[in-house]
């Protein structure tokens, strides 16, 4: 039996919640679809392929203040920051809800950031699974699904008269307590995302034509922009600094992203990814070999967002059949 | 007509490596949604048959040339893109012998965006007043003749609001701002080793995400092309967020050509208009 | 603008005529509103809009730029370069909202003690009225 | 996983531990040897040759250093810091009893229990050698573990050369021997000038049973490699430690990888033979 909810249920609910917590939602800002906070659920935008930038900024964002550090006589008093808001994060896309937890791997090793810890346990996610993919997903050959309910505490599916309502964990149970919702043998669609990328042997693939000139001929249009890495939804690279204002000092935590000129330069400016074809490269194997290698999942969630922002369209799908076809050359080749 | 604009320069592409006048030509080829074309570095003549040209062919591919120091390269540039060649010349970036330029006639360039199939004109179409390059060794298409000149519509509509309303609309641009940097990279007017805003002694701006060093970021970076931005609007073409960089750029445009009566990129030993000055010139400041 | 003593005014001074004229009325007591903060440059064409910006940014009122009247430039052409510099500037800035008012640039000559006086009165009266920006 | 995260109260790894700046001496013109004490007793930890810590300038940032000191002696926390930066620059600004902070230890470190009864040859161009004084200082302290100590320690100018008020001690010590030389000398040189890795042909260090430990800029390093190379020298008898850009020294900022290796927590002390293994050249 499947529990619906209907569509004014469903915003009496969310107008509720945000009686006492900060509920973020996809609304639409000038031309974009961002998660912003919402203070009527009307604000909320339900019909969109995917918002802007991902939700990721929910947990990692662009700019957080890691501690301060006031001098106190004579002393100087270090306050790590805590995370005290409930937040509920609505609308979240299954190869975003994905994207999230493999991001758990890198933040939650040991010692584990206190910062991400924080967010993730202070933030209930309710998913809403994809109707139509757009052309440029392609989450199923990257390990997510359209209705891929396995990273969020609430999945809402579209039905008819509503929306199916799948409770994955305690949070989402607690969220929904006091909500009735109607019994109904309606089985909500199973969408496809018919897109399919070679991504299996990715790893061995990408190890043989490591050295290949193909990543130098990509590089040729690169323009090295922080675009692909800050839409990303599995991309945490970060730099750390500190700011001062009026006296008191904020050690700063911002995006960084791998194609910045400065990224690996070190104390007496050697740099060793200095050229263009290495920085590209870096971008690419973190995702598809450092970071299986580290932590299992490939560092991609079949989002498409960067498909759409780079440019000058270096897309990640294109590059992955590339890989794996160099791969397979070199394979019978020297080695 | 587009189409045989493809063949003409697919076949001066074949020539000019054939013959070895140039090692690399710098032109667009379909991208992976099979509709809007994206930069393409043809280095064998047999490649050539990847060339195409259409009214997807939005980026301005003069700043690549700045790779290709001391290599002849082949570049193809539309009428706007043109005055980025005149702007890199007349500033001692790219030397004219080693290049060779492939000049197309504009037909205008649509709404450019992923398996976007959008007809619409850009917004730089519509104040275009330079559809023939200005500099060229061979010419595609043929010159049109030019509308009347541009009046700057849309910064006039944007100075009828008030200062509070222009202030809070660069504000919200500014939250929206994630200092990716795409439109520096893709601006043939940025190329400094070091800009300011990654300068850390002094640190001009700070490190954080925010809107206040958005905003200065987005100042300074428009200021800096004040007299030197050809329109080409790839820096709106490429912002992830859609900040409408045109204003500001058009707006010091307007201001060049009232005070100096200047247009960048239109001549090869051009003097921009901040590295002169004329002694006895009125500039309504000072007095 | 801090509540009690009005606008925050950064004033950058050309070492050669402005600062000797800010001398020249401090030497003939001649009082000026002390908003203004005075910042000592070799010449007008020093002064970088990257300085201009980071004021406004961190949150001064008003600034104004002083240099020698063109043609007296103590490096013969430091003026005439940042006059049409700040030409520019002053219109960016007024087009992203901030008042054209709250940037001046004046030329201001060695001699001119009274005149220089006279002016940071009247510009403080007017960033007085104009009141604190809205941002910082 | 992430419920025991936040249940424990996960302190913030990003917090430096409270420290006071106890002495500030100056090794070369631009280079300073700091020795912190940390404030608390409880933050107070272990660490081996070749580890490294950020220090905290505050108001600009942190920036990793070598430990140079050795932690059994309990002389306090000491790195040699070359002003070349903000966050160094803002150092070399601090007065003894200045507040600061330390994060650490990070890093593996020199395995010179598997050094011992070898000859061990240790190679600094500059301040490359910070990271190798503790080195010196354990097999000094240990003398008779290890056979013959060669000690080649490189720089710009005579007045450059770290550490120079031990060098009579490292001289004094048996079976040690201790070769200074300099790009460029000055009037009051009579030392050697030459090249680092000109000094290793002219030296001819033997490579049997032998360790060389290696440390200074990469330009030093690459010619240097391939001279004791042509001694015979294998890879894995080269070690040194990489310098990567570094922002957080937990495997999380991912700016210090060379391929699939992070410097700070799979180095930064590497053989030259797993160096030559790394997918990504260095």
């Amino acid at each position: 039996m499947t529990k619906i909810i209907g569509k004014n249920e469903l915003e009496s609910w969310l107008s509720g919640i945000m009686k006492e917590r900060t509920v973020f939602a996809p609304t639409r800002v000038d031309d974009l679809i961002l998660f912003r906070p919402v203070r009527s659920a009307n604000e909320i935008v339900f019909d969109y392929e995917n918002t802007n930038l991902s939700p990721k900024e929910l947990f990692f964002p662009r700019t957080e203040t890691l501690f301060t550090a006031v001098p106190k006589d004579g002393d100087i008093e270090l306050t790590p920051t805590i995370v005290d808001q409930e937040v509920i994060l609505f609308g979240i896309r299954p190869c975003d809800a994905r994207g999230i937890a493999i991001l758990d791997g890198p933040f939650l090793d040991e010692p584990a950031d206190s910062l991400w810890a924080q967010h993730r346990e202070k933030t209930t996610m309710i998913g809403l699974s994809c109707t139509k993919p757009a052309p440029q997903c392609f989450c199923t050959s990257m390990g997510s699904a359209p209705n891929d309910a396995s990273n969020v505490d609430i999945m809402l599916t579209q039905v008819e008269d509503g929306y199916a309502v799948e409770t994955i964990t305690e949070k989402g149970e607690k969220l929904l307590q006091g909500v009735e919702l109607r019994e109904s043998d309606v089985q909500p669609p199973v969408p496809t995302c018919d897109v399919n990328i070679p991504a299996e042997g990715i790893v061995e693939a990408i190890t043989k034509m490591f050295d290949d000139p193909y990543w130098s001929r990509l590089a040729d249009r690169c323009i090295h922009c922080n675009v692909c890495a800050y839409v990303c939804p599995t991309c945490y690279c970060f730099d750390i600094r500190d700011r001062t204002d009026k006296g008191k000092t904020e050690r700063i935590r911002t995006w960084e992203s791998c194609q910045s000129k400065g990224f690996t330069r070190i104390a007496g400016g050697y740099d060793p990814r200095a050229d263009k074809g290495t920085r590209l490269r870096q971008r690419f194997c973190h995702k598809l070999l450092y970071f299986p290698q580290q932590f299992g999942a490939l560092g991609c969630v079949g989002c498409g967002r960067c498909v759409i922002a780079c440019p000058v369209n270096i897309d990640i799908r294109e590059i992955i059949s590339d890989v794996q076809k160099i791969g397979a050359e070199v394979g019978q080749g020297s080695n | 007509m587009v189409a045989d604009f493809t063949q003409q320069i697919r076949d001066k592409a074949k020539e000019l490596l054939e013959k070895g006048t140039v090692e690399c030509v710098i032109g667009y080829e379909t991208g992976s949604d099979g509709f809007s074309a994206r930069p393409a570095f043809i280095y064998e003549s047999a490649e050539v048959e990847r060339l195409i040209f259409d009214n997807t062919c939005s980026h301005n591919l003069v700043k690549y040339l700045l790779n290709k120091k001391g290599k002849p390269t082949a570049v193809i540039v539309k009428g706007c893109d043109s005055r980025a060649l005149n702007l890199l010349l007349s500033e001692k970036q790219i030397d004219r012998d080693n290049i060779f330029i492939i000049g197309v006639v504009c037909p205008g360039v649509v709404e450019w965006g992923w398996n976007n199939h959008s007809d619409q004109l850009q917004i730089r179409c519509n104040w275009c007043r330079q559809h023939n390059p200005v500099i060229y060794d061979f010419l595609v298409g043929e010159p049109v003749t030019e509308g009347p000149p541009d009046d700057f519509a849309d910064i006039a509509a944007m100075e009828t609001k008030s200062t509070e309303e222009r202030e809070a609309f660069w504000r919200e641009q500014a939250e929206h701002c994630v200092r990716c940097y795409a439109c520096r990279q893709a601006c043939p007017g940025c190329y400094c080793i070091d800009c300011f805003v990654e300068q850390l002694d002094p640190e001009w701006v700070g490190i954080r995400i925010a809107p206040e060093e958005n905003l200065m970021w987005n100042t300074i970076r428009a200021f800096h092309l004040a007299g030197r931005c050809i329109s080409c609007n790839e820096c709106e073409r490429v912002c992830p967020v859609n900040i409408p960089l045109s204003l500001l750029n058009r707006r010091m445009e307007r201001e060049v050509l009232g005070l100096f009566d200047y247009r960048a990129g239109m001549s090869e030993d051009a003097v921009a208009p901040l590295i002169t000055f004329m002694k006895d010139e009125k500039l309504g400041i000072g007095e | 603008m801090s509540a009690d003593n009005g606008p925050l005014i950064i004033g950058f001074l050309c070492n050669w005529c402005s600062y000797a004229g800010a001398d020249m009325a401090g030497t003939s007591r001649i009082a000026y509103p002390a908003n203004i903060r005075i910042i000592r440059v070799p010449c007008s064409g020093r002064v970088d809009p990257l300085l201009i910006v980071k004021c406004f940014e961190e949150g001064a009122d008003a600034v104004l730029v002083a240099g020698c009247h063109p043609g007296d430039c103590h490096y013969n052409e430091g003026n005439y370069y940042s006059r049409r510099r700040f030409a520019l500037l002053r219109a960016l800035l007024d087009f992203m909202g901030i008042e054209k008012e709250r940037f001046q640039v004046k030329w201001v000559s060695a001699s001119e003690g009274k005149r220089f006086a006279k002016i940071i009165t009247e510009f403080t009266e007017d960033m007085t009225k104009l009141g604190a920006r809205k941002a910082s | 996983m992430v419920k025991e995260a936040t249940e424990k109260a996960v302190p913030n790894p990003f917090v430096p531990y409270p420290a006071t700046l106890k002495s500030v001496v100056d090794l070369t013109p631009d280079v300073k040897l700091f020795t912190l004490e940390l404030d608390r007793a409880q933050d107070e930890f272990d660490y081996k040759p070749g580890q490294f810590a950020f220090v905290s300038a505050y108001g600009v940032g942190e920036s990793p250093f070598g430990v140079t000191s050795v932690a059994y002696r309990r002389e306090g926390l000491q790195f040699a810091v070359r002003r070349v930066g903000t966050v160094t620059n803002a150092l070399h600004q601090l007065e003894p009893g200045a507040k600061t902070g330390v994060r650490g230890p990070f890093g593996n470190f020199f395995p010179l229990d598997d050094y011992k009864n070898k000859n061990i040859i240790i190679i600094g161009g500059g301040i490359g050698f910070a990271p190798l004084r503790p080195v010196i200082t354990t097999i000094l302290d240990n003398r008779d573990d290890y056979a013959n100590v060669l000690i080649l320690n490189g720089a710009r100018s005579p007045s450059d050369l770290c550490f120079a008020s031990e060098f009579d001690d490292w001289v004094k010590s048996p079976r040690t021997k201790l070769e200074l030389t300099v790009d460029a000398g000055d009037e009051n040189w009579n030392g050697r000038v030459a090249l680092i890795p000109d000094v290793i042909t002219e030296l001819q260090p033997s490579p049997k049973d032998a360790i060389t430990i290696i440390c200074g800029p990469p330009i030093m390093i690459k010619f240097t490699l391939s001279r004791l190379k042509q001694l015979g020298f294998a890879d894995e008898q080269i070690v040194t430690t990489l310098e990567g850009k570094m922002k957080c020294g937990l495997g999380k900022c991912f700016r210090c990888n060379v391929g699939e290796k992070y410097v700070c927590r799979d180095g930064p002390v590497f053989t030259f033979e797993q160096i030559s293994n790394f997918i990504e050249q260095f």
